[in-house]
């Protein structure tokens, strides 16, 4: 017998709102309660999101929140850190999107955002990212969904450092490639399509937000620069590193087995043959699956990994899922199981 | 039409004759938003920079 | 209880054989037993289709072809028609995507095509367009799946026959958008990226075969031009018609609801708010969805016809389920459930 | 020798404003005075146009425009009609690329737009399409430089009647597909890269404005439907029609040539061999070329014209140049001999 | 008064070839006498490269290959170097643009590429990467012209060694992000659209040969890593580096501004306002600009160098004439002066 | 250099000094592919074409 669990969605005419709502009406185990929006309040689902017109449910109005079993927040970064009070009022669970709870310190939030306005609930909120936080999960009432570009980074190294082929000490490069969904539904100037399709454009060359969660959790400080390049869903990371030791691919194979053996959404990919011989964010489009790999350039000392993931999914809707079904002991796939496409453009 | 060097990366920078001291221009290379603290020699600032939303 | 069914892909490395291996691969009711190949026998299928890798199975060559409840031929025009006595030794039930079944006559084989090498059989092929054909396919043994630029066309003008606003004597003009995943995954120099990148190429601006198909299900002839336009998967029809009566708004959503309300993949898009009101083709990428819909142009006397679906899906692979659904007597939308993405580029 | 006029833009930030400025900038018989900007003012032109770094030229506000030979207005529709007194007294000729001018009396302005503030202009100002109107633009004062989906239409359909081989009295459909640059810069939620990316939306389905110039100029109503297509430049119109009396490929042929063969920015594309052998925006972009083409369709009595331009440059900007190269009595190519780019993406 | 040179090119059908024959037709000092092509002997120039149907030329074979002042060869590695002695005799300069003459001894042909075939050209022949070797190439005979992931990776970091920011022993890593056009005309199943489109693909994660390159001229090994993005042109290299001793944002630019204030092919594009803010190759297509900037990320230590070329021209065909323009005294400038488009989409 | 018309469009054709009957060449207005059927007076017919595959 399977427990239903209702829900609701602040933000439900964003894209990860949406892909949350997309998520939970497929998804076995829950029943969406509401889908908030200020702008579109009473208007249908798919008036946002046209894949989800025969979804039955118009958007309503923050204000008017019911009481639910699980509450997710897919809000800009600073709208739940206000709002938590409320929300804790309203439901059992909460899952937040956005950064609000991802670090564990208020000097952290001075550090890299604008400060936090509350800051006692840092503690008790558990990160998401099922790789790295397994454990803490199961029965968290407030669970912080992790950045989409930590996401991949942490994703393609954390193996090097569970193996210790990285001590910490070493240069590590990030360069990430991303799709425009990142930017959320309101883009503005540099979103629209004259001048953000075809770019290679370096939108967060130094300075990235999210290297404060990949150091939170890698435990190391890292170099890190995001491109924008033309596609709407991906976040891929290409991490090179200099590992102090000469290492070998089958110790990689190995690392990487190791750390990744009995997760069912990380899927490694490196070299053989065919067209996709490397982690490719297209790949796994629409899935909650991450591909990660990696390869050897022995002459320069170097090892390059790589890993890609759709950033609406195993880079947020996906991962806060996954999350919350581990947290509500629910089968960790559930509502998670599609595959992706083949062949797929620029998705 | 007087010169003035830009602070943040040295270039010359164009101003027009009827430049007025608080007007606010890019520097054509490096693209830094400039305020004329003075017109006559002209002198130039970085301007305190709007925090721009650059899309994502 | 749900019966199981053995089911073998030839063509297994083409687009369409890559569709049903994943489609078939999340079915209830089937249990993949081959997909050959003659090029990648031994190949295990995830080194064509990335988002196959989980699947663990290998081509295996046409020659060693085994027995299965249904075999599904995904191979190009004229393959079928040759093999078609073998495959029927080996299935119950043949499942064939090309065009080799899908006209009634060895004459209209003359008219469009080089001739019909097996027309004995043609007698007994079932066209697969529920929406049309649905009455004939419980039991079928033989099923032939419909053209991609066929079924999007029918689809949008199919009401209008049905309520008798066009009376067939009318000039018809169906021109058509479609992606680059038509030309299947043996694409020459016409189809390398930098020449099929943004391209609105008219690339079969008239005679295109699919007229065959249209012709015969309609019973009207039409003017038929296809652009190739930068997406990977796609087929949106716009169907220009000039009724002979004044026609109005209501009319239409009468007659497109009279064809459509009870047919789970059709959806009435026509019009309406926000950034999709007609129908598009990106809307439904992966899904087994078509989006019909219309516009009225009174000052032309014109009616214009919208439809949109995914030639991977709707137009192929997703098509040959839904009728092998029916034919078998399982669920109709067994395995066809998944909704689409939103955002998403050029998919 | 050579004269050298000066010339300044209004809406200097916009795209056509910008591609103006490019193309200013190359021509040897201009001087560039002025860029306008109201929301730029003192900016570099190379901050909104990247390609125009080198430039030594800052945007100045509207309000403090200077007297020059030639103003060009690259402003909305409806912001010239207000100001073209002003404009009139700063400079000798005037070329307004919006639609403010290009329609020959105010009742046109009330049926197609809302109305017309400074009607009087009309009767004097000439329509810049030099492949129509060649005679009536040297020594002009006020040029309406035309629409960009007018242009590509009425290119792909003047010979035919030219050539007597259509009256007027047959049906016409035009469908045309589009670039999103045809937005202008200030572009909404639709044209958002994530949102925009890989459609084929339907967005002037009936009743585009730009029919009004059509029927102007070639004395007959037409069935006009416009998609916006994935590639950032580019009007492609595809005419399909049909002809009373039976015509063949020579008598296409002669008609076009007639029409076109001294013309030096169109260029015939029928058929042939190659990737190529239609009109392709793609292929022209950043020219002032229109490929232009056609095929039979004999079973449908049906014939198909196709054209091809980029919007930005046939479709504006470079038809405004053209048109202002002839009323100045300049070398009509002067400023507008590139070549275009092969091969080149989705441009 | 300006001399005339004639000028073949072997391989006219390819790429750079087709760009190439672009860029002759506009230049004030070339005559083109001959477009070789083995396959399509006798077509027009047109039916390969859609954009110059309006030169009258067709390939001619390259077996009758007749005398010129320069000839260019366009043609895949190692067709050069066995063909030199033929190409000696026909021409007074030959600018090759493969790999075949651009490193300096046999021995790095044995390490990188397979071997040599005609090492005694090896000492005479001039790299052409003028921001490099100006003073070697007037009167140059054999002209290499540079690999384009090279010469963009190179045009980023010069400046940071010919200051002395960099010593050489630091780390260096190169993230370079390329077009489709890189592979050539005859790509294979990879460059197919529907494969290749929306791609981060790391086509080469370690080991590409133009690190051979790169090390000649920079002195110093560097670890070079190459990700196909969706695409057609461009090439963008993002190097991360780490400065011994700290450097302020003033020192680099001027460190960049003395190494490229006289280069009319560098511009720097480093921070400001505005959508483009770095180098971004969509901004240079179809010019011989290379856009060069840097960031800061003093909390790593780090330095990002950008760069972005034009891979069809700064990166092999612009380049080569540009190296010629110097070899035969011409303007350095002539044929290479279009300014690239704004807006512009997927290039 | 001689010239020829285009059976199928009409268009004149250059033909280069040493051509010979047989050569297939394009027209360069409609592309169509031209059999050089004489060289004095030159004459030109349309050429079997040879179905090509267009790619999808
Ligand atoms: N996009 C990604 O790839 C990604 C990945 C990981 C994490 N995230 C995080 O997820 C969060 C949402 O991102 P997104 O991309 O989905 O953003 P989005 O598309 O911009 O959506 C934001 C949503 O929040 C609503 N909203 C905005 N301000 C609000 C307020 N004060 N109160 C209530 N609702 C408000 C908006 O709707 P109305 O205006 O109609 O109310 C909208 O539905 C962000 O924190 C982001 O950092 C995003
Ligand atoms: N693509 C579409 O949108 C679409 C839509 C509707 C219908 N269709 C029809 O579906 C069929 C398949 O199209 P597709 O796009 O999937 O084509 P495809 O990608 O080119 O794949 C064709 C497959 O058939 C195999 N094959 C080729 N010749 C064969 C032979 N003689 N015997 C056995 N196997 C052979 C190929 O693999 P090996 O070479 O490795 O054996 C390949 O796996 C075609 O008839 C097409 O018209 C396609
Ligand atoms: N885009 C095309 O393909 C195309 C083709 C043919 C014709 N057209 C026509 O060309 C015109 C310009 O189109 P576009 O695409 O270049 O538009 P755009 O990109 O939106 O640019 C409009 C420009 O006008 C300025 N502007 C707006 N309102 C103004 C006002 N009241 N007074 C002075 N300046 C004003 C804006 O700059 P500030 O706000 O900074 O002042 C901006 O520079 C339109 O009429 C359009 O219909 C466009
Ligand atoms: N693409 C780039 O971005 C780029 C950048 C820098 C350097 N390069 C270098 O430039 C060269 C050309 O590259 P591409 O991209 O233009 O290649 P491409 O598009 O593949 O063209 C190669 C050309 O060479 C001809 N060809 C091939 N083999 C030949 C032979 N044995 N003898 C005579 N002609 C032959 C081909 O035509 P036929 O088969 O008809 O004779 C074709 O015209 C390569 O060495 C490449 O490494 C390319
Ligand atoms: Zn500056
Ligand atoms: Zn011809």
């Amino acid at each position: 017998m399977s427990e239903t669990y209702t829900a609701s969605v602040i933000g439900g005419t964003g894209f990860t709102g949406g892909e949350l709502l997309r998520l939970l009406a497929g998804h076995p185990n829950f029943e969406i309660e509401q889908a908030t929006s200020r702008s579109k309040a009473n208007k249908t689902v798919g008036y946002s999101h046209p894949n989800l017109r025969e979804l039955d449910l118009r958007f309503s109005s923050p204000d008017d929140l019911e009481s639910v079993d699980v509450l997710f927040a897919a809000t800009p970064h600073g709208v739940s850190m206000e709002q938590i009070d409320e929300f804790d009022e309203v439901a059992d669970t909460i899952v937040d999107l956005s950064a609000d709870f991802r670090l564990n310190t208020a000097e952290q939030y001075e550090e890299w955002y604008d400060g936090h306005s509350a800051p006692e609930y840092l503690e008790e909120s558990v990160y998401a990212l099922p790789e790295l936080t397994r454990d803490q999960l199961p029965g968290a009432d407030l669970i912080a969904s992790g950045g989409c570009n930590a996401a991949s980074t942490i994703l393609g190294l954390k193996p090097l450092f569970d193996a210790d082929i990285l001590s910490g000490d070493e240069q590590i490069v990030a360069d990430v490639k991303v799709g425009s969904s990142e930017g959320g539904a309101g883009g503005g100037d540099a979103s629209s399509h004259p001048e953000r399709s075809g770019v290679v454009r370096p939108y967060a060359p130094t300075g990235h937000r999210h290297e404060a969660e990949i150091e939170q959790f890698l435990g190391v400080s890292l170099s890190f620069t995001v491109h924008a390049v033309d596609m709407t869903r991906g976040s891929s990371a290409t991490c090179h590193v200099f590992p102090g030791e000469p290492v070998s691919k089958g110790d990689l194979w190995s690392a990487y087995r190791e750390s990744y053996e009995d997760e069912p959404f990380v899927r490694l990919v490196a070299g053989g043959g065919g067209v996709y011989r490397y982690p490719e964010p297209k790949a796994v489009t629409g899935t909650n699956m991450a591909e990660v790999g990696f390869e050897l350039d022995p002459g320069n000392k170097r090892l390059v990994a790589f890993s890609a993931i759709d950033n609406m999914m195993k880079g947020s809707a996906g991962q806060a899922i996954h999350g919350t079904n581990i947290a509500l002991g629910l089968d960790e796939t559930a509502g998670l199981d599609f595959q992706g496409l083949h062949p797929v453009g620029a998705p | 039409m007087s010169e003035a060097d830009c602070p943040e990366c040295g270039a010359g920078v164009d101003l027009h004759d009827d430049v007025e001291v608080g007007e606010i221009l890019d520097c054509g290379t490096c693209g830094a938003e400039l305020e004329v603290l003075a017109a006559e020699p002209p002198e130039l600032d970085t301007a305190p920079e709007l925090e721009e939303d650059w899309g994502e």
